[in-house]
């Protein structure tokens, strides 16, 4: 082991191994660049070890028991038990195949791994520690650098992480027990997606929201179907009431929340989980070293080419903006390692899928008819009900639909909302569809497998051109 | 070049663009794409659809 | 009631109101063509009643029972039992909910249906037998017609379909009780996916085929994790071993096969279920009255208007020729219509996906690496395997692959080939780049949602470019 101070250089500095720095590095690589990765902690970041996959993970595992033991109406009788133990043992086992790939695609494309925290330390040097005591810490000049920092939990006043009573989505996702009771704070994405998870593992859940709607950011009627299924499965959700205090109680904890009115109520709880948000890591950086500030809210400010202010510092992932996504981050990241190689790279796509695993699931990309509107379109909108789909039926999943936004004089796709089965997959094709600049004559011409969920897409560019054949015409 | 020799009964060219083209009275296999890679585009079509009409074809 | 003859006309007769009929006559309703719908049994044709719907029905409930019963390694312990008479009811819900709706959307979109037998009785004219003793026929004038009468499955000598021994799909789609044993034979999509099928509900399944390989048409490396699969729930798999004959036995039945060189083998069970393929209907429609004659194998020749040699009279579907697929079908059925109203439709597609619903799915669509060598391309090969895939490992599900094969030089994409989890839905972005002459670049460029099955066609298409991030580079 090296202890004390050792001087390398690099072409290309990337600091975090998340989904934005890990794809920067091995474009980067593949480039022929040489580049050095610096990661404090574990290969993958946020989202492989704390954040899409393992959530992903108990998602399936909840979801899977939980369908088989409520599939009476198919002839199917079960009563499954779930062993915490087994299900967090499997889903760890997933993180670690995936960040040991990660960490194996790194080197296989010639990435030089560093463990540590880097922080800058000059316009053109940053400084590693390496993890534990006596480690030391090594110099690395660089060429080019690549912030990939991520992003942490935002704590709540009073709400303090500390992985007992007040939970972040990561201690919430590593728990060994069930617990009785959860309190939730925050119907976001992150929220929503856990209060199934742990409704499903037999919890008592109660998620309040500070304004008046959940998944907020989505059209009521996407959150809809995933709002009754939630109640359904026994979840309370408490709209327009802000957590405000917690205290011990005899056998557990009470959470207080309060209405904009000033009216209070409090859950009781075994422990708690907020999930307000995240909020960018660009604090730990000693960004002041190589001479860049971060914006009020913490981000990086980037170009097109994922730049920063200066020439040589690029910004990736969620340290660059919303939304902070895994997919939005992995563009940046090789966008900025062939801007870096000299190639005409740029973040023109036209849109961002995002995608909520709840029950069902949510998938939306480009606009929606009210953001076509104030751009200036007169949309065409058509739409796909899943409970006239033949596909949706024989999968016992009929809730939710299909709806593709376009501009009415050209035909383009300008954007697609899907709530129901595997709306997360079904997105994709209308992703490809805007990109390409396709038409909804294009794609209700292409020929779609039957019976899948997919001809719903079909069908609801049929309905925008008025001739739908699954599905009245509106 | 030899790929479009060899390939030449393929036309790409989306479903919008062939079904003007069948509109307007032209045969798409014919037709020099501009767009990318040599897709044929709506433009391409209706360029061709003017030159087939002032050569009175 | 009306009893003897009466005689209407209408501008278009469609005969059969499976897929490729009903849609043509409700296209053609949307038109304002006065429009007549015949048919003699269902709604919905095959595909409804005893085809795609049942038995994707049927795989998804034993699929949610089998998935939950061996899910140790996810934490998940469950015993479930599957009651087959609650699974049918199921089944036939879900049935009569859809041709339900078929026959509301003919009725909204103006269709006039008319219950009988048809059988054309000259140039321009049909008649229609109604069901049942006295209920009588009429005489339909038309001024088009669209054949739409589907097909049967084929019979092997020796095995007619009694519907308690000898089963056809139909027949093993509508059981009452689980068999002990089943010899299926004929190892096609529909005898494989029964198979799964029978095998999930504890039947003891043996498929017997003539070929050498099951799946016949699909590349081995898609057809082998389906054979590992169908192995692994102790499915026998014989391959190069024709059916010959049967027999009655003291306690159930013997099937004995034959190969080749003559060797016989013999199978004892409690039935046999004949998937050998399917003809299409055309010997029962009195042809001849109106001037044409089908092919050698039973179909009617059509031109890429779905005309046949008659001005005035198309064919869709099934008896219209391969592929037998409902979705094929339906597009032949609206090109008909809007021909018949005069629009400047076309069969010109680049591709028909297909779909084989086993576990794991097959999913593919436009050209193969061989075909497009064949058709003079230079192909350019991408591919991405499940197990590198954090969505496929996080769903338990990563046998398989994704396959993009694309021209090296324009880079334009030819084809696609799926294997793995959601195989049937993935397919649908692959056929829509192909329809709308995307290129590798294209679909690449694409931002898919993390974590997604749908990456893994992202990837793919990375990996024919050279540039792959989560697998290596050939
Ligand atoms: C519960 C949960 C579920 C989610 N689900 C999804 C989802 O389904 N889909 C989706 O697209 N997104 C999801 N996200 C968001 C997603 O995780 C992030 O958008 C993504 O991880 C951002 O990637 P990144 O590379 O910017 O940063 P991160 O993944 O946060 O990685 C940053 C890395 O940098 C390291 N690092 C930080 N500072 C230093 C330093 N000074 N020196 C060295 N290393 C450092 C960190 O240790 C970390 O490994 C989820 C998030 C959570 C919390
Ligand atoms: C078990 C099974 C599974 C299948 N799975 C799939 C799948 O997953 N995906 C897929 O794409 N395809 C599948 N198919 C194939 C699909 O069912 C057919 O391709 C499709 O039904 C063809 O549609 P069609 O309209 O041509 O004919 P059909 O659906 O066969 O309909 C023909 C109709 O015409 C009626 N008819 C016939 N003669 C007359 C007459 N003289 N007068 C009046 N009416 C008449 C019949 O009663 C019938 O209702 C499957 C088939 C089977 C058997």
């Amino acid at each position: 082991m090296v202890v004390g101070d050792i001087a390398t250089g690099t072409d290309v500095l990337v600091i975090g191994a998340g989904p934005g720095g890990y794809v920067a590095a091995i474009r980067a690589g593949q480039l022929d660049l040489d580049v050095t990765l610096v990661e404090k902690e574990s290969y993958g970041g946020t989202c492989l070890n704390h954040g899409c996959i393992p959530s992903k993970a108990l998602i399936t595992a909840t979801g899977v028991a939980h369908e088989a033991g409520n599939a009476e109406g198919m002839g199917i009788h079960a009563d499954p038990a779930i062993d915490m133990g087994g299900m967090m043992e499997w889903k760890d086992g997933v993180v670690s195949q995936l960040t040991g790939g990660v960490e194996k695609l790194c080197k296989a494309n010639g990435v030089n791994l560093v463990e540590g925290r880097a922080e800058f330390d000059g316009e053109n040097r940053a400084r590693v520690a390496h993890g534990g005591d006596g480690q030391g810490s090594e110099s690395i000049e660089f060429e080019h650098a690549v912030v990939a920092t991520g992003s942490r939990p935002i704590e709540i006043p009073g709400f303090e992480f500390d992985g007992e009573r007040i939970l972040s989505s990561r201690d919430a996702l590593a728990l060994e027990s069930v617990p009785d009771s959860l309190v939730i704070i925050g119907a976001g994405y992150i929220g929503m997606e856990l209060a199934g998870v742990f409704a499903k593992l037999g919890t008592d859940v109660t998620v309040v929201e500070m304004l008046e709607e959940a998944l907020t950011g989505y059209a009521d009627d996407l959150a809809k179907p995933v709002v009754d299924n939630m109640e359904d499965l026994g979840v309370e959700i408490r709209l327009g009431e802000a957590a405000s205090g917690w205290e011990e109680t005899g056998d557990g904890m009470s959470v207080t929340t309060e209405t904009e009115d000033g009216e209070e109520a409090s859950y009781a709880c075994e422990k708690a989980l907020v999930a307000v948000g995240r909020q960018p890591v660009t604090d730990t950086l000693n960004l002041e070293a190589v001479g860049i500030e971060p914006d009020e809210g913490g981000f990086l400010a980037t170009d097109d080419r994922a730049r920063t202010d200066l020439e040589h510092v690029f910004a990736v992932g969620d340290v660059a903006g919303e939304p902070m996504l895994a997919h939005k981050g992995m563009k940046e990241g090789q966008v900025a390692a062939e801007v870096i190689a000299g190639e005409p790279s740029a973040l023109d796509y036209q849109a961002v899928p995002a995608a909520v695993f709840t029950e069902p699931e949510i998938g939306t990309v480009g606009m929606t008819e009210t953001e076509a509107e104030e751009a200036g379109f007169e949309p065409a909108v058509g739409q796909m009900p899943f409970r006239a789909s033949g596909r949706a039926l024989t999968t016992g999943h009929t809730d939710g639909f299909v709806r593709i936004v376009a501009d009415s004089e050209s035909g383009f796709l300008l954007g697609g909302q899907i709530v129901g089965p595997e709306a997360s997959e079904l997105i994709a094709e209308v992703g490809l569809a805007i990109e390409l600049g396709a038409t909804l004559e294009d794609v209700a011409a292409t020929i779609h497998t039957h019976p899948t969920l997919s001809e719903a897409v079909h069908e609801a560019a049929e309905n925008a051109l008025g001739h739908a054949i699954h599905t009245l015409n509106r | 070049s030899e790929a479009v020799e060899t390939s030449a009964g393929r036309t790409f060219a989306p479903p919008n663009v062939r079904r003007l083209a069948r509109e307007l009275g032209v045969d798409i296999a014919s037709v020099p794409g501009s767009g990318p890679s040599g897709r044929v585009t709506e433009g391409d079509v209706r360029e061709a659809a003017k030159g087939e009409g002032e050569t009175g074809t």
